[in-house]
């Protein structure tokens, strides 16, 4: 009984499906209304991933955002060349299997180019089936170095040990402090990543790392051991390499317990100050290497802020810039190289592939960004300090 | 013995929609009218078929409700994951690598699935669930605590990170903690995929309907009685969750090997997948071994199919899955469907 | 030699006293009664004899053999089967299969064998398959083999777990309450049964039993208990008539 | 003083769980089912109090009563559309629609608040309390939460020994067919079992998210798998039970983090669930349920 049953529901869904499926194949980014319906030839058919449900999708929302802003805007200034931009994004729930989903059915809706995954390892298992197929891949936020292994892939974040090495750099060269505590998530790539490197190259400069404490997702809301190990060890400074919604919690606590070290973070940090009703004042006097923030002065950033709130009430974070760049990043490679839609992936992607190393692009995570054949970005850190509540340029 | 015939034709449908619509697939590859997106679910779609039918020993059969079927996957996917990117130069043939993975996986899944069956041999019901979740959250937990890397000097090992593993210039990190292991060949196919779907359906199908199989559910249906006839609970108890837990292991070494990148996390590996491994199981019917293999299809297939409706996927999908749920156990809507003559069947015993 | 010799048996469960110096003889191929009112403690005494229990003293032999303390299965194996007072069949398996569960340890292939179906397979499921139709066949349950043991009426289903019990081939076999919830017609029926049992098999059985009509009917000797103590012992008919076990079970 | 002051923290994070225990050890002796939606029930309890507070700036009084009405009512509708249809079938099936339930809240939340975390504002404000000149200091937020809890298992052991529905409670946990029989309406005790449940994971909610204030649609998920733990560490279906199971697990959690791996905590903290449940199969104060033959 219960077989038919199954056989009777499995039946009737497959056929919802496969009409789901069916739809799908010319409305694949109906939800988005992306500027323009893309007719093939005619059109860049540029895919995004991420997760938009799930723990992470506060990143992939923010990439998806970020992205369909650069896009409007191109469209609406003619496109690239003249050809309009058609733009859809998927979900991947931060999962490496569900990417795989997520690349496949972009490829059945036409991409040519791929702007994802958001986080690392869906990044590492899309960049396989990227270069299976010869596209160009840009990852606006996947920051490991196996991200860039393929020679199709390219970054618009710093690599992990990157940013691990310019934060030791620095706290050493400004001499921000003596004894040093790192706080990291060790289930989080990007986490370990940066304190990983920024361990290794604390060995060179004139501070200690005397506390080096985890924690994991199942054990990121109470972090009162490891702010009391590094008080312990009397650190004068916290290392925080990890996102700020967990750092929130830590100002707080480390607030609650009477402990006020200086607190310093990498560019994940960046969105402290956009936590709904957070205590700003937790956060003053915190230093962040990020290459964004939302308070700069300059046109572009204030452009686009004002742009992204008003479509989506709240204040971008750094991972939708990295997204809006990741967009013009591939109009400047696209312009440098010619291509044009009707082209193949292949195509396309071979020319892009060797016209990124060619442009320079000014974006709002950098000026004067350039590649390495490797696919990592040259771009300086910009050291910010949090001031009355606002994000202040050191 | 026209009896026991009826046990085999109804296997050899099971088997039979399986090889059809492995023969379906392939015409569809070859006239090119499979969309991407279902060309590169063929994998996990074997991959969660394998789970759903391993993880039915052990809810339907063995009638123990286990938590932590995730965790054996994950044991199977990074023993053999390593072991393939460890031996990729030792072994050149990508078959022989594959098939000895293959053993590596379901062995130290196995392993450890009479690790964790002596307390299952204690515990009952909710707490033996609660026992297997632990060990799965527990699993996943030391994974992404370890770093093994290997130089010319031999493998290191490490609890804390990378630069503590000590290694010389020319080492290569294997397992790197959270960010786990990359670059794990490619072996994995739908072919082979299809086959390890009929190796798992030809072992549970058989261990069922042979002495064991009885055995295992005689425990099931009366652990008393079963004792008082002399059935060995601990032998049989134990068998039914080795078996479970190495086929689990094939499951992780098809699933390691279809994608490049492989870490644990809670979403692949945790007590979610679990629970999503049990659902199919529940959902297919307890026991029933072409339930779960199509449930298992449905389920994974459904999200992936939806993906049109945009940020409604998720919702969606939880209310499918309610709705199913209810459709297929509601005792009022069993009434109702069994009183309807065109969904009327005969009667057939696999509810407990 | 008797077949089941125990001697002062007792359990104590916290403080209170189940079963205190219960002794048992029991020859071979005798049909024995274990009756008292309800609470005295019989079916206590069961679960002792097969190991459910670990009795607090006393000793349990077996044609000979110690087995006093041993787990449920070992005593299986040294060969004593029971039934339960509350039927408990492997209700999602077949008439057939229940049986064929109850064959296991006399019928071995391993699960390997079974797994990749090797000839000894095919050999031994068929020679279980004759086995357990012809248990099937005395209790005229043959032509119910597939029906799930759930769906089986009540009266067939203690039967059925009879039937079961046998199929592990025991020295002693063991009955709870064989005839309750059954009308005087099943109950002539099921005696004919064990007699038809104790004669065919030559088994040796003991039961457990309210109906008396039941009892000296088929009963050679019995044993009285009352609150967990033997209050007489014997032939039938002697221990029927005795005045101590008619005051207790008529009440004073 | 390092110890006493890991323990002391140690403490607030279990007397969270326990709070969030109460309610999942509570629906599982009555309705015997894992209700494994309570962690989001508890999430959108919070988000509720956020709104009515936060961004309506109503007193956090007010905010709270709402949030138990809002969550009282979700309870029990949950309970009518996606349990009670499935009542004397398989557990597990109940377990899967469950599921669903969980991932239907979370999703609903994704969609209302969207996925940026909101800073909760603490509803607490009585001061920390600083010992030994102000090196151990035990929060405001941990005092209430073990306040809380205290009085919710009072209240709670009181109810069911003392009320009528109480006792239809634990007539309908110990044989629900038995109870049907003697006339007790078990479809109504278990609703309100639900009832009950949902409110303490309406004050569950506020008091996590007053001690751990980051609030997203996946706040309650983590700390109500913590919680189930614990309340199976306790002994599930015990009151008390779940309260010294959530504050044994907290202050295990925070010493393992403290002396042993910061990494390793969860599973040195699960591999002392398996060690107890070794030990005593049925938790701290679980009742042994030995099976009649």
């Amino acid at each position: 009984m219960k077989k038919a049953v199954s056989m009777f529901l499995a039946l009737a869904l497959m056929a919802a499906s496969l009409t789901a499926c069916g739809s799908n194949e010319n409305g694949g980014n109906n939800q988005q209304s992306a500027g323009t319906e893309g007719e093939a030839g005619e059109t860049f058919f540029i895919g995004g991933i991420g997760p938009e449900t799930g723990e992470n999708s506060i990143y992939g929302l923010a990439v998806r955002n970020g992205a369909q802003i650069a896009v409007d805007e191109i469209n609406e200034a003619g496109g690239i060349n003249g050809y309009q931009i058609a733009y859809d994004f998927q979900d991947d729930e931060g999962d490496a299997e569900k990417a795989i989903n997520a690349y496949n059915t972009l490829k059945d809706w036409g991409m040519q180019m791929l702007m994802g995954a958001v986080t690392t390892t869906p990044s590492v298992a899309v960049a396989d089936k990227t270069a299976e197929d010869g596209m160009l891949q840009i990852t606006p936020s996947g920051s490991s170095l196996d991200c860039v292994k393929n020679d199709n892939v390219f970054q618009v974040c710093f690599t992990d040990p990157n940013q691990g090495i310019e934060s030791a750099k620095y706290v050493g060269e400004a001499g921000l402090a003596q004894k040093v505590a790192v706080i990291y998530n060790s289930q989080d790539s990007y986490s370990s990543g940066i304190a990983e490197a920024f361990i290794a190259e604390a060995e060179n400069q004139p501070f200690e790392v005397v506390v080096s404490e985890a924690f994991t997702n199942d054990t990121k809301t109470d972090f009162t051991v490891q702010l009391q190990k590094a008080r312990d060890a009397g650190a004068d400074m916290v290392f925080l390499p990890i996102y700020y919604q967990e750092a929130s919690l830590i100002l707080q606590q480390a607030d609650s317990m009477g402990y006020d070290p200086l607190f310093c973070g990498g560019d994940g940090m960046d969105g402290i100050l956009g936590v709904d009703n957070f205590d700003t004042s937790l956060a003053e006097g915190m230093i962040l290497l990020t290459p964004f923030i939302a308070d700069a002065e300059d046109e572009l950033t204030q452009n686009f802020v004002t742009e992204y709130q008003e479509r989506y009430d709240e204040v971008p974070n750094q991972f939708a810039a990295d997204a809006y760049d990741a967009i013009y990043i591939f109009k400047a490679a696209i312009e440098q190289a010619n291509v044009t839609p009707d082209m193949s992936v292949e195509e396309i992607g071979t020319a892009l592939k060797a016209a990124m190393t060619e442009i320079t692009v000014d974006g709002l995570t950098g000026e004067g960004m350039t590649w390495e054949a490797g696919g990592t970005v040259n771009k300086t850190p910009r050291a910010v300090k949090i001031v009355d509540g606002a994000y202040q340029e050191m | 013995m026209r009896k026991l015939s009826k046990t085999t034709v109804n296997n050899l449908i099971t088997y039979g929609i399986v090889i059809f619509a492995y023969i379906l697939v392939q015409i569809l590859l070859a006239t090119g009218s499979l969309s991407s997106l279902l060309e590169g679910l063929l994998v996990p779609l074997c991959t969660y078929v394998i789970l759903a039918v391993s993880l039915n020993l052990t809810v339907g059969v063995l009638g123990e409700l286990s938590l932590g079927h995730a965790g054996f996957m994950c044991v199977g996917a990074f023993s053999s994951a390593f072991f393939s990117v460890s031996m990729q130069e030792a072994i050149a043939s990508d078959g022989l690598r594959f098939f000895l993975a293959l053993l590596v996986g379901a062995v130290c899944a196995g392993l450890f699935g009479i690790l964790i069956g002596i307390p299952v041999l204690r515990l009952r019901g909710d707490y033996l669930a609660i026992v297997t979740l632990a060990f799965g959250e527990i699993i996943k937990n030391i994974i992404n605590a370890m770093y093994v890397g290997r130089d010319s000097s031999g493998f290191h090992f490490s609890m804390k990170d990378t630069t503590s593993l000590g290694m010389a210039e020319d080492g290569q990190v294997i397992l790197k903690g959270p960010q786990g292991i990359t670059g794990t060949p490619g072996d994995s196919n739908f072919t082979i995929g299809v086959i390890l779907v009929l190796i798992t359906v030809f072992i549970v199908l058989n261990l069922v309907h042979s002495r064991a199989g009885r055995a295992i559910m005689a425990i099931r249906d009366n652990r008393i009685a079963a004792e008082s006839v002399g059935i060995n609970i601990t032998k049989y108890k134990m068998m039914a969750f080795a078996i479970s837990a190495a086929l689990a292991g094939v499951a992780g070494v098809l699933y390691a090997h279809n994608l490049s990148s492989l870490t644990a996390t809670s979403r692949n590996f945790g007590y979610n997948q679990s629970i999503m491994i049990l659902v199919f199981v529940v959902l297919g019917g307890m026991g029933n071994i072409r339930g779960s293999i199509i449930s298992a299809v449905v389920l994974t297939l459904l999200p992936e199919m939806i993906r049109g409706v945009g940020d409604y996927r998720m919702l969606i999908y939880s209310v499918v899955l309610i709705a199913m749920m209810i459709f297929n156990w509601s005792p009022k809507i069993k009434n109702w469907r069994e009183a309807h003559p065109l969904l009327k069947r005969r009667k057939r015993g696999e509810e407990a | 030699m008797a077949l089941l010799e125990v001697k002062n048996l007792g359990i104590s469960f916290g403080g209170l006293r189940a079963v205190d110096g219960f002794n048992i003889n029991i020859e071979k191929g005798q049909l024995y009664g274990l009756i008292g009112p309800n609470g005295a403690g019989k079916t206590t005494v069961f679960n002792m004899l097969t190991g459910v229990y670990k009795p607090s003293d006393g000793t349990i032999f077996l044609d000979g053999k110690n087995i006093t303390g041993k787990k449920t299965i070992d005593i299986n194996r040294q060969g004593i089967a029971r039934t339960f007072q509350n039927i408990r069949l492997f209700k999602d398996l077949s008439v057939l299969d229940n049986v064929k569960v109850g064959l296991h340890n006399h019928y071995k292939y391993t699960a390997g064998t079974g797994i990749f179906r090797l000839p000894k397979f095919f050999r031994t499921e068929k020679a279980m398959d004759e086995k357990a139709m012809e248990l099937l066949k005395v209790f005229e349950l043959d032509g119910q083999a597939q029906v799930l043991a759930a769906n089986l009426p009540y009266g067939k289903q203690r039967k059925l777990e009879i039937a079961r019990a046998l199929a592990t081939e025991p020295k002693l076999l063991l009955l709870d309450e064989p005839a309750a919830g059954m009308n005087p017609n099943e109950t002539q029926e099921l005696m004919d049964t064990i007699r038809f049992v104790q004669k065919e098999f030559n088994m040796t059985i003991l039961l457990i039993e309210h109906d008396m009509k039941l009892v000296s009917g088929i009963c050679e000797a019995l044993t009285v208990l009352n609150f967990g103590e033997v209050l007489a012992q014997g032939r039938t008919g002697a221990v029927l008539n005795d005045p101590k076990v008619i005051k207790a079970y008529l009440g004073e | 003083m390092g110890f006493l002051s890991y323990l002391i923290s140690g403490i607030s994070l279990g007397s969270v769980y326990a709070i969030i225990a109460l309610g999942y050890t509570m629906v599982y002796g009555i309705a015997k089912m894992l209700n494994f939606a309570h962690g989001d029930v508890i999430m959108i309890g919070s988000y509720v109090v956020f709104c009515a507070v936060s961004v309506m700036g109503m007193p956090p009084g007010i905010g709270i009563l709402i949030a138990v009405v809002v969550c009282t009512v979700l309870g029990v509708v949950i309970e009518r559309i996606a349990y009670k249809p499935l009542r004397g079938t398989s557990p597990l099936a109940v377990l899967i629609t469950a599921i669903g339930v969980s991932y239907f809240l979370q999703n609903a939340a994704l969609l209302i608040f969207g996925a940026g975390a909101k800073s909760f504002t603490s509803v607490v404000n009585i001061p920390a309390l600083k010992l030994a000149g102000g090196a151990l200091s035990i929060s405001g937020e941990t005092m209430v939460t073990i306040g809380a809890c205290i009085v919710i298992v009072i209240a709670l052991s009181c109810f069911v020994k003392f009320t009528k529905s109480g006792r239809a409670m634990l007539a309908v946990s110990e044989d629900r067919q038995a109870a049907q029989l003697m006339g007790i309406n078990v479809n109504g005790t278990i609703a309100l079992t639900f009832a009950i449940g949902s409110a303490l994971a309406a004050i569950a909610g506020v008091l996590l998210c007053s001690a751990y204030p980051n609030l997203t649609p996946y706040t309650g998920s983590m700390p109500g798998i913590k919680a189930f733990t614990a309340a199976v560490f306790g002994g599930i279906g015990s009151i008390p039970g779940a309260m010294i199971g959530g504050i044994l697990l907290g202050v295990i959690e925070n010493l393992s983090k403290a002396y042993i791996s910061t990494q390793l905590s969860d599973a040195i903290v699960f591999a002392v669930l398996i060690v107890v449940l070794l030990v005593k199969p049925t938790g701290i104060l679980g009742k042994k349920v030995s099976e009649k033959v």
